[in-house]
C-alpha cells in the first residue's frame, strides 16, 4: 500500500465529502450503480432492492417535515395509505390506467394535506405530534367502515397489460416497478437536496424549527413555508403508497395505514441522521433490510423485535445525530466514553 | 430598616472559608473556554467582568458544580470540591443566585423557600432560617401564597436571594443580578447583595452593569477570552487604564 | 447475492410461506406443524412415489410476518431464489391476497391449508387453492344446526368483529339465522381492540336466546369475560374461530366450557380416511406424539393439502425439479383430484363464488364440555354427543 | 325503542371504562407534565403489569389481586433504572430532546414487546381471579362488574395520591421544581437525579399496577398495549397538558364517547369517532377540555 | 420635517384580568430615536408583540406609514418594514451564526453573504461564524439577536433592551452603530432600564406604567417627572429610599 496507508475509510469518506461537488458525484455514481442493479439481481433480490428505495424515499419524506422542519409528523403514514386507496379507486372504479390513478392520488393528496395542514400546523411539539396521530387513525377507521375502500375486505387492484398506462412495459413485473421506485427515490433525494440543502428556503425552514417567533420577525412567512414543506412531503408519501400498492395488488387499511409505516418512517430518518441527505438514506437501507432479511439470518424467531429495540436506544445514547454522525466523525470513542461517564453520573440516586 | 441591624446568627461571627479555584481549565465538549484560571473569594464582595462570551458564567459553573472541571482543584475551606456535584457544593454551604433569578415561577414563594431549604433536614433549623429570610425581605410576607411568577422583577430578585440563604450557605455566587431590572430595582438588588455581605457572607458577583458594581466591590478580577486579565482591588484597576476602556468601558 | 443455487432434482422442494412472526403467528405455527408433520411422515414412508421412484420431500419456510407486503416478497423469494415445485399456503387472507397475484406471474401451484375467508376465492386465482371450506360455509352449517338444538331458539344477537375473515363469519351466522326463520336481534360489527362491555349490553337488554359471534380468538375471550362481568348469559355462545385451542381456553382461564363452536375436524371425527394417515385419531395421535398436542382442524387441513399434493404428483407421474410446464399440468390435475383423507374427501370447486375451495369436506358444530373442555361434535350428525344446552355452568 | 337501562347500563360502562384508562393516565401524566418525558412505553408497561398478573397469579393461589404489590415494586424498580437513560437522551447538547426521549422510549417499547413475544409466544393469557368476579347488580340502573369497579377506584386514589404527594410533600415540590428547570433545582441541593427516578419508577409501578387490574379485566397479550400508548396520549390532551386533575374528566369523556357510540351509534364507528374527536379538540381545544393546560 | 412613521391608537392588549396594553397612543416619527421605559411589568415587551402582531390586540390599532397593520401577520409586518429583537434572546440554535444570518428574508437586491459578514464582524462575533448557535454566551445571543434585524434592513426597528447584559465597552459601540443607523434614516424605538444609554441616543422617551402611557418628552423632561420617578427611577435619581 501507498502513503495513502494512514487514511482511515473514514478519513477518505469525509475526504469525499468535504469536496464541494461531492453530493453531485455521489448521486450520480448511486444513480448509475441503481440503474444497472437489477440486471445482476434475481427477482427476489430486485424485490428486496425496490423495497428499500421505497423505504429511503419515505424515510427522506419525512425527514422533510419532521427532521428539516421540527415537525414531528406522526400521521405521516395517513398519506401512504391514501395514496394507496386512491390510485386503487381510480384503478377500479373509473378503470382508469395506473398513471392516471398515481397522479390523481398525488393531486387529491396535496389537496388533502393542504387542508389538514392549514389548522394542524397551527400546533405545534407534542400537539402537532399527536394531533397528526389522531388523525391518521381516523382515516384508517374511515377507510375500515367506508364502501369505496373495500372496507375491511380490502382491494385488489387490476393487473395485467395495459393497466399500467405505459405502453412500453406490458406486464408491469418486477423491473417496471423497480424503476418506478428509483426514479421516485432520487427524485424525492434530489428534491429534499435542493430544496433545504441548497438554497434560502432551506435555511427559512430550519429557522422555523429552531425558533418560530424569531423567524416571523425576521419576515420569514412561518406558516406558508411549513404548509409547503407539509404538503411536498405528503404528496410524496402519497405517490410512494400509490406505486406500492400497485405492486403488492392488495391493500387494506389494516395494512397501509398502520402505524407502524409511520413509526418506521421516523425510525429510519432518526437512525440515519435527522435532517441530513444521507440520514434517510442509511437509515432507510439499515433498518428496511435488518426488517426484512433478519429471517435469513436469525431463523423463524421474532427476536429480531427485540434487537432492533435495542438499536434504537443505543443509536440514541451514543449517537444523537444518527449513523451519519458516526460516519462524519461526530462519534469518536472518545465520545462514547464521555457519554458513558455522563451516563453513569446519572444512576447517583441514592 | 433591618439592614442596619441585622440578625446575627451564629454562623456569621466566624468569617466563611476561602472558596478557592486553582488552575481552571475546562470547556464545552472539545471547545476549551477557561484556560488555567486561578480565582478566589474574598472578604466581602469580589467581583467579576469580562466581555461577553469571556467564560464569566462558565467559571462561576464551575464553582458551583454545573460544569465539571477538565483540570485544576477546587477547595473550600479544606474541603476538597473538585468533582463534587451541586447538591454536596450546596451542603457545603455555598448557594447559586442565578442570572435573571431563576424563581420557579409555578411555585409559589414558600414553595419556592422550601426548595431553597431542602437540604435543611432539620425541622428547627428550617424554621429558624425562614424567619431570617422573611426578617431581611419583609416585603414577601404577604406574597407567601402566590406563584413567583406573579411578582415583579425585584420581588423575585428578593426571593432568589431569600431561596439562596435558605440553604445556609455564607458563600454566595451571584450571575448578573441587575440585569433586565427598572433602575429602581437595580438599587435594590445591590442593596440586597450588601446586606448579605453585612450578615458576613462572601460573594461572588458577575455584573455587566460595571459602575454599580464597583461601587461595592472589595476585590475584582477581569475575565478576558477565558484567562485572568486583572486580579485586584478597585484601586488598583482604576490605574489600569487601558483595561478600564477595552473591556469596561469605562 | 443472485439467484438461489441450482438444486439437485432428488427431491420435491416445497416453498412455505407463512406468519411465523407478528400477529399472525399463533395461527402461523398451527399451519407450521401441519406442513411439518405431513413431511416428516411422508419422508418416514419413503417419499412421493413417481414412475416407480422414491423422492423425498423437502420444506423451506419464509416468514410473511403476518405483513402481506413481506409475505409477497417470502413468495418471490420461494421460487425465483429457492426454485420451489410448489408452494404451500399461508395463514390469513390479507397474506394470501398478497401472496396469490406472485403465483399467477409465475405460473407456481399454491395450497393453502388455513386460508378461510370467501375473498379468496372471489379472485378466482388461477394457481391458489385451498383446503379449508370457506368460513361462509362453515359458520352457516355449524349455526343452522345449532339454531336447532332443543329447545329451538326464537332470537339470536350477531355480533362480529370488523375484520375480513370475522366479518363473512359473523354475516354467515346472520344469513344462516335467517334462512331458518329465526329472528336476528342485530348484527353488531366492532373493532377487535374495542370493550366488548357495550356489545354485551345492547345484547342484554335485547335478551337473546342465542348468542353468536365471528372473531377471532382474542375477541372471544374479551366477549366472554364482558359477558361474566355483567351477568349476562344467554342459552348459549357460538363462537368462531378457534374455541377449540388451548389459546382460548387459556385465556378464559376454565370459563370456556359450553362454548360452541365450528369445525370441519376433530380427532375423535369418522372420516373415510386414506392417504397416510388411516384415520382421523392415527393422525390425532402422530400429531400428539410429534408436537405434544392436540391438532386442531386448520393443522389437519394443512396435513391434507401435503397429501392433495403427494397424490397430485403421483397423477403427474415427473420427476423433480418439475419444469414450467409441468407445474401447469399440475395445476389442471390439482382442478380435478379426488384425494380421500383422514381430514376428509377433498376436491375443489371449478368455477363459482368458492372457485377452487375445497367445498366437499363437511363442517360441524362443537361443544367445549366436561372439567378438560373436550370439543365434542354435537347436533343432528351420527355420532353426535349430547349437547349441554342450555348451558349451565 | 330506547331503553332507559340499557342507557344507565352504557353511562355506568363509559364511566367504569374511564376508569380504567385513567389508571393508565395518572402516571402518564406525571412523566409528560413533570418530567416531560413523552413515553411511548406506557402502554407496554400496561402489557408488562399484565403478564406478571398472568404468570404469577397462578402461583398464588390463583388471585390476580394478590399480584398488584408486586408489580407496583418490581416495576418501580425498573424504572428507577430506565429513567437516568431516559434523562442522559433528554438533556446535554442534543438537538430535539422531545424526539431523542420519544424515540428512545420507542425503541423500549419495541424491545419491551418483542422480548415478551419471543419469550412467551403471541397467545392471550387470562388473569384469574377469584375474589372478583361477575357484577353487582343494582335495580333499575345496571350491572356494575366488580373488577371494573375495583380498577377505577384504583385509578382515582392514585390520582389523589400523586397530587398529595406533588403538593403538599417537600419532595413533591422538589419534582415540580426540577420540572421547571433541572439545574436551578440541582443548585438547591436537590438531587436530581434521584427524585427524576423516583418520579419515573412511581409511574412505571403504577401504570404496570394498573396493567394487572386490565389483565383481569381482559386478559394478556403481547400486542395489547399499543391502543393504551395511544389512549395515554388522548388523555392528557383532553386533560389539558400538565394538569393532573384533568386526567379524570378525560377517562370520563373517552369512555362515555366509546361506550355511547358502540351502542347508539354502531360498533363499527367507536374508533373513527374518537380519534376523529381527538383530532379536532386538539384544533379547537389544544389547552384541554377543562382549559387548564399549557399551550405549547 | 417631523412626520409620524409608527403610530398606535387606543391600542389594548388584556390576558384574562390583567391589562398588560391599556388604550396605548403613541406616535413615532420618522426619523427619532424613541426611548420606552417603565417598571418591570409594565407592558413594553407586550406593547411591542402587539406591534409586531406577535399578538392581536383586543382594542386599538396600529398605522405604520400611513398603512393599518393591526392585526397582520408578523412576517408580513416585518416585510413592510418594522423589525424588532427580542428581549430573551431567540437564536435558531440548530444552526450556525452566519445560516441565523442568512435565513433572515432580505431584499432581493443585497448580496446576502457579504452583509451577513460585515455585520457580523461589526458586533465581533464574525470568529464564531461557522459555530453552532447554541453554544453563544448569554451576550452573545442578544448581539446576533440585533445581527439578524440589521439583515433584515427595516425602516424602525425596535429592540427590546438592547445593551442588557452586553459588555459596556460592547454596548457602547453598538450605541455609536444605531446612531450611525439612524443618521442615514431607520427609526428606532428601544427599551432599555440603563439610564446612562438612554441619554446619550434617544430623542424623545415614552413612559408605560401598568400598561398606561403616562408621560411623553425629552429624557429631561422624563427624568425629572415625578410620576416618572416615583413608579420607575426609585432612588435613582434621588436620595430618598425607597419604601
Ligand atoms: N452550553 C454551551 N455549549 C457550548 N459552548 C458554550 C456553552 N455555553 C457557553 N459556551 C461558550 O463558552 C464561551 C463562554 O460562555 P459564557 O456563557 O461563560 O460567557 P460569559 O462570559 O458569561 O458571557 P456573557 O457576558 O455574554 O454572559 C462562549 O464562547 C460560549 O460560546
Ligand atoms: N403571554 C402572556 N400571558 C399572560 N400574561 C402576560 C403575558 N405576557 C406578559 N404578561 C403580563 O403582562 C404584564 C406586562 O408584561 P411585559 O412583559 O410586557 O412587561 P415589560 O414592561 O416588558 O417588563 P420587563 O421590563 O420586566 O421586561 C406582566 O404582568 C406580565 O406578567
Ligand atoms: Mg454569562
Ligand atoms: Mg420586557
Amino acid at each position: 500500500m501507498g502513503t495513502e496507508n494512514d487514511l482511515t475509510v473514514r478519513d477518505r469518506f469525509q475526504a469525499l465529502l468535504g469536496r464541494d461537488d461531492a453530493h453531485l458525484w455521489l448521486f450520480g455514481i448511486g444513480a448509475v450503480v441503481l440503474a444497472v442493479l437489477p440486471f445482476a439481481l434475481s427477482t427476489f433480490w430486485t424485490r428486496i432492492a425496490l423495497g428499500a428505495l421505497m423505504w429511503i424515499g419515505l424515510a427522506q419524506s419525512w425527514n422533510m417535515i419532521g427532521g428539516y422542519a421540527g415537525y414531528l409528523d406522526f400521521g405521516h403514514g395517513a398519506y401512504f395509505g391514501v395514496g394507496a386507496f386512491v390510485t386503487g379507486i381510480v384503478m377500479v372504479e373509473l378503470e382508469l390506467p395506473f398513471v392516471a390513478g398515481l397522479l390523481i392520488a398525488g393531486v387529491f393528496c396535496a389537496v388533502l394535506a393542504y387542508v389538514v395542514g392549514v389548522p394542524t400546523l397551527r400546533l405545534s411539539g407534542a400537539y402537532f405530534a399527536i394531533a397528526t396521530w389522531a388523525f391518521a387513525e381516523a382515516i384508517k377507521e374511515l377507510a375500515l367502515i367506508l364502501e369505496i375502500t373495500g372496507g375491511t375486505y380490502g382491494m385488489t387492484f387490476p393487473t395485467g397489460p395495459g393497466t399500467s398506462g405505459i405502453p412500453l412495459v406490458g406486464w408491469p413485473d418486477e423491473m417496471f416497478f423497480y424503476y418506478l421506485m428509483m426514479v421516485l427515490t432520487l427524485g424525492t433525494i434530489a428534491l429534499a437536496y435542493f430544496l433545504f440543502e441548497h438554497s434560502e428556503f432551506g435555511f427559512r425552514v430550519k429557522a422555523i424549527r429552531d425558533h418560530e417567533d424569531a423567524a416571523q420577525s425576521l419576515g420569514i412567512d412561518a406558516t406558508k413555508i411549513k404548509r409547503r414543506v407539509y404538503v411536498i412531503s405528503c404528496v410524496i408519501a402519497a405517490l410512494f403508497g400509490g406505486a406500492n400498492a400497485y405492486y403488492i395488488t392488495f391493500i387494506h387499511p389494516n395494512d397501509v395505514l398502520a402505524p407502524i409505516i409511520t413509526d418506521q418512517m421516523i425510525i429510519m430518518a432518526l437512525l440515519g441522521g435527522l435532517g441530513t441527505i444521507g440520514g434517510p438514506i442509511i437509515g432507510g437501507v439499515l433498518i428496511f433490510l435488518l426488517n426484512r432479511l433478519s429471517s435469513l439470518f436469525l431463523g423463524n424467531t421474532t427476536i429480531y423485535l427485540p434487537l432492533i429495540g435495542l438499536l434504537i436506544m443505543v443509536t440514541v445514547l451514543f449517537a444523537p445525530s444518527g449513523v451519519i454522525g458516526i460516519l462524519r466523525g461526530e462519534v469518536g470513542r472518545e465520545d462514547v466514553k464521555q457519554n458513558l461517564r455522563e451516563l453513569a453520573e446519572k444512576f447517583d440516586i441514592l | 430598616m433591618s439592614a442596619d441591624t441585622p440578625q446575627q446568627t451564629s454562623r456569621s461571627e466566624a468569617s466563611p472559608p476561602v472558596l478557592r479555584a486553582e488552575g481552571i481549565v475546562t470547556g464545552y465538549g472539545d471547545h476549551e473556554v477557561i484556560h488555567d484560571v486561578d480565582i478566589q473569594s474574598h472578604e466581602g464582595i469580589t467581583c467579576l467582568f469580562g466581555p461577553n462570551g469571556s467564560g464569566k458564567s462558565t467559571l462561576l459553573k464551575t464553582l458551583n458544580g454545573i460544569v465539571p472541571i477538565w483540570e485544576g482543584t477546587i477547595t473550600y475551606g479544606d474541603v476538597d470540591l473538585s468533582n463534587a456535584t451541586p447538591d454536596e457544593i450546596v451542603r457545603e454551604g455555598i448557594a447559586t443566585v442565578p442570572q435573571g433569578g431563576g424563581v420557579f415561577g409555578t411555585l409559589t414563594v414558600e414553595e419556592n423557600l422550601r426548595v431553597g431549604g431542602f437540604t435543611v433536614s432539620e425541622q428547627d433549623a428550617y424554621r429558624r432560617r425562614r424567619e431570617e429570610v422573611l426578617d431581611a425581605f419583609p416585603a414577601l410576607e404577604d406574597k407567601l401564597g402566590d406563584r413567583a411568577s406573579s411578582l415583579s422583577g425585584g420581588q423575585q430578585m428578593m426571593v432568589s436571594l431569600g431561596r439562596a440563604m435558605m440553604t445556609g450557605a455564607d458563600t454566595f455566587l451571584l450571575d448578573e443580578p441587575s440585569a433586565g431590572l427598572s433602575p429602581a430595582l437595580v438599587e435594590d438588588a445591590f442593596e440586597l447583595v450588601e446586606r448579605l455581605v453585612d450578615r458576613g457572607a462572601r460573594v461572588i458577583l458577575i455584573e455587566q452593569n460595571v459602575t454599580a458594581a464597583l461601587r461595592l466591590a472589595d476585590h475584582v478580577n477581569i475575565l478576558v477570552a477565558g484567562e485572568l486579565a486583572f486580579d485586584g482591588s478597585p484601586a488598583e484597576l482604576s490605574d489600569e487604564e487601558e483595561l478600564m476602556e477595552v473591556y469596561l468601558g469605562l | 447475492l443472485g439467484g438461489g443455487s441450482d438444486r439437485g432434482g432428488d427431491k420435491f422442494k416445497f416453498g412455505v410461506v407463512t406468519s411465523l412472526s407478528g400477529d399472525l403467528r399463533f395461527g402461523g405455527e398451527v399451519t407450521r406443524r401441519g406442513y411439518d408433520l405431513w413431511k416428516k411422515t411422508i419422508n418416514e414412508n419413503g417419499g412421493i412415489e413417481v414412475d416407480g421412484s422414491s423422492y423425498e420431500v423437502e420444506l423451506t419456510y419464509a416468514d410473511a410476518k403476518s405483513d402481506p407486503s413481506t409475505g409477497a416478497d417470502a413468495a418471490s423469494q420461494m421460487i425465483t431464489s429457492e426454485k420451489v415445485d410448489a408452494v404451500l399456503g399461508p395463514y390469513s387472507s390479507n397474506v394470501t391476497l398478497a401472496v396469490a397475484p406472485i403465483m399467477e406471474k409465475n405460473q407456481t401451484p399454491h395450497i393453502s391449508g388455513s386460508a378461510e375467508s370467501p375473498r379468496i376465492w372471489e379472485e378466482q386465482y388461477k394457481h391458489t387453492f385451498g383446503t379449508v371450506p370457506t368460513v361462509t360455509l362453515i359458520a352457516r352449517q355449524a349455526a343452522e344446526e345449532i339454531l336447532s338444538l332443543d329447545p329451538t331458539a326464537e332470537s339470536v344477537y350477531v355480533s362480529g368483529v370488523n375484520g375480513p375473515f370475522s366479518k363473512a363469519t359473523a354475516s354467515a351466522m346472520r344469513d344462516a339465522a335467517e334462512n331458518k326463520g329465526v329472528e336476528v336481534l342485530a348484527y353488531d360489527l366492532n373493532p377487535s381492540d374495542t370493550d366488548w362491555t357495550s356489545v354485551v349490553s345492547s345484547a342484554k337488554s335485547e335478551d337473546p336466546d342465542l348468542h353468536f359471534h365471528g372473531g377471532h380468538i382474542g375477541s372471544h375471550v374479551s366477549l366472554l369475560k364482558a359477558a361474566d362481568q355483567l351477568n349476562y348469559d344467554p342459552n348459549g355462545f357460538f363462537c368462531h374461530y378457534g374455541v377449540n385451542t388451548s389459546d382460548f381456553k387459556d385465556g378464559l382461564g376454565g370459563d370456556a366450557s359450553g362454548t360452541f363452536g365450528a369445525t370441519v375436524w376433530l380427532p375423535s371425527i369418522e372420516r373415510t380416511g386414506g392417504k397416510l394417515f388411516g384415520s382421523a385419531a392415527d393422525y390425532a395421535k402422530a400429531a400428539r406424539d410429534e408436537f405434544d398436542q392436540s391438532p386442531d382442524y386448520t393443522q389437519a387441513a394443512s396435513s391434507a393439502a401435503g397429501i392433495v399434493y403427494q397424490q397430485a404428483l403421483e397423477e403427474l407421474g415427473a420427476a423433480p425439479p418439475l419444469s414450467d410446464t409441468e407445474q401447469s399440468k399440475l395445476v389442471s390435475i390439482l382442478e380435478d383430484i379426488e384425494v380421500q383423507t383422514f381430514y376428509g374427501d377433498v376436491t375443489f370447486d371449478k368455477e363459482g363464488d368458492f372457485y377452487h375451495n375445497n367445498t366437499t369436506t363437511s363442517p360441524l358444530p362443537v361443544q367445549l364440555q366436561g372439567d378438560d373442555d373436550e370439543a365434542v361434535v354435537v347436533g343432528s350428525s351420527a355420532s353426535a354427543s349430547e349437547a349441554n344446552y342450555p348451558v349451565s355452568e | 325503542m330506547v331503553s332507559t337501562e340499557l342507557l344507565s347500563q352504557s353511562i355506568i360502562n363509559g364511566l367504569l371504562l374511564g376508569g380504567i384508562y385513567v389508571t393508565v393516565g395518572v402516571g402518564f401524566a406525571l412523566v409528560f407534565g413533570v418530567l416531560e418525558i413523552i413515553d411511548f412505553a406506557v402502554g407496554e408497561y400496561v402489557m408488562l403489569g399484565a403478564f406478571t398478573g398472568a404468570i404469577v397469579a397462578p402461583m398464588v393461589g390463583g388471585e390476580g389481586l394478590l399480584v398488584v404489590p408486586l408489580a407496583f415494586v418490581a416495576f418501580f424498580l425498573v424504572g428507577v433504572v430506565i429513567q437516568p437513560f431516559i434523562h442522559h437522551v433528554t438533556t446535554g447538547d442534543r438537538p430535539m430532546p422531545l424526539l431523542m426521549g420519544l424515540v428512545f422510549t420507542f425503541g423500549l417499547a419495541t424491545f419491551m414487546r418483542g422480548s415478551i413475544l419471543t419469550i412467551f409466544g403471541p397467545n392471550t393469557r387470562n388473569v384469574p381471579t377469584n375474589a372478583l368476579s361477575g357484577g353487582i347488580e343494582i335495580g333499575g340502573l345496571g350491572t356494575f362488574p366488580e373488577v371494573r369497579v375495583v380498577t377505577a377506584v384504583v385509578g382515582v386514589l392514585s390520582l389523589v395520591a400523586f397530587m398529595y404527594y406533588l403538593y403538599r410533600t417537600t419532595g413533591g415540590t422538589a419534582i415540580r421544581a426540577i420540572a421547571e428547570d433541572r439545574d436551578i433545582a440541582r443548585l438547591m441541593g436537590v438531587n436530581i437525579n434521584r427524585y427524576q427516578s423516583i418520579a419515573y419508577g412511581v409511574y412505571a409501578g403504577l401504570t404496570a399496577t394498573g396493567g394487572v387490574f386490565i389483565g383481569l379485566i381482559y386478559s394478556a397479550g403481547p400486542g395489547m398495549g399499543l391502543q393504551y400508548t395511544a389512549f395515554a396520549f388522548f388523555m392528557i390532551v383532553l386533560a389539558g397538558l400538565g394538569y393532573l386533575p384533568g386526567i379524570i374528566i378525560s377517562g370520563i369523556v373517552l369512555g362515555l364517547a366509546q361506550s355511547l357510540t358502540a351502542v347508539y351509534l354502531g360498533g363499527e364507528l367507536v374508533f373513527f369517532v374518537l380519534f376523529g374527536m381527538i383530532y379536532v379538540l386538539l384544533l379547537v381545544r389544544p389547552e384541554g377540555l377543562l382549559g387548564k393546560g399549557e399551550v405549547a | 420635517m417631523s412626520e409620524t412613521l409608527l403610530q398606535t391608537d387606543g391600542l389594548t392588549k388584556r390576558f384574562g384580568a390583567l391589562t398588560a396594553n391599556d388604550e396605548i397612543t403613541l406616535g413615532v416619527d420618522r426619523g427619532e430615536i424613541r426611548g420606552l421605559i417603565g417598571p418591570n411589568g409594565s407592558g413594553k415587551t407586550t406593547f411591542f408583540n402587539s406591534l409586531t402582531g406577535f399578538y392581536t390586540p383586543d382594542e386599538g390599532t396600529v398605522t405604520f406609514d400611513g398603512t393599518d397593520i393591526t392585526g397582520w401577520e408578523s412576517h408580513r409586518i416585518a416585510r413592510e418594514g418594522v423589525g424588532r429583537t427580542f428581549q430573551i434572546a431567540a437564536p435558531f440554535g440548530n444552526m450556525t451564526v452566519r445560516q441565523n444570518m442568512l435565513a433572515v428574508q432580505t431584499p432581493k437586491s443585497v448580496d446576502e453573504h457579504e452583509r451577513a459578514q460585515e455585520i457580523l464582524e461589526f458586533l465581533d462575533i464574525d470568529h464564531i461564524a461557522d459555530d453552532d448557535a447554541s453554544g453563544m454566551s448569554g451576550g452573545q445571543k442578544k448581539l446576533l439577536g440585533l445581527g439578524r434585524v440589521l439583515m433584515l434592513d427595516p425602516e424602525c426597528i425596535l429592540l427590546d433592551e438592547p445593551t442588557a447584559g452586553v459588555n459596556p465597552a460592547l454596548a457602547d459601540r453598538i450605541l455609536e452603530h444605531l446612531r450611525e443607523l439612524n443618521d442615514r434614516g431607520t427609526t428606532f424605538m428601544i427599551i432599555e432600564h440603563d439610564m446612562d444609554v438612554l441619554k446619550q441616543i434617544v430623542d424623545t422617551v415614552s413612559v408605560l406604567d401598568q400598561g398606561r402611557h403616562i408621560v411623553q418628552g425629552t429624557f429631561e423632561e422624563v427624568s425629572t417627572d415625578d410620576r416618572v420617578r416615583e413608579a420607575y427611577l426609585g432612588s435613582a435619581d434621588d436620595d430618598e429610599v425607597p419604601v
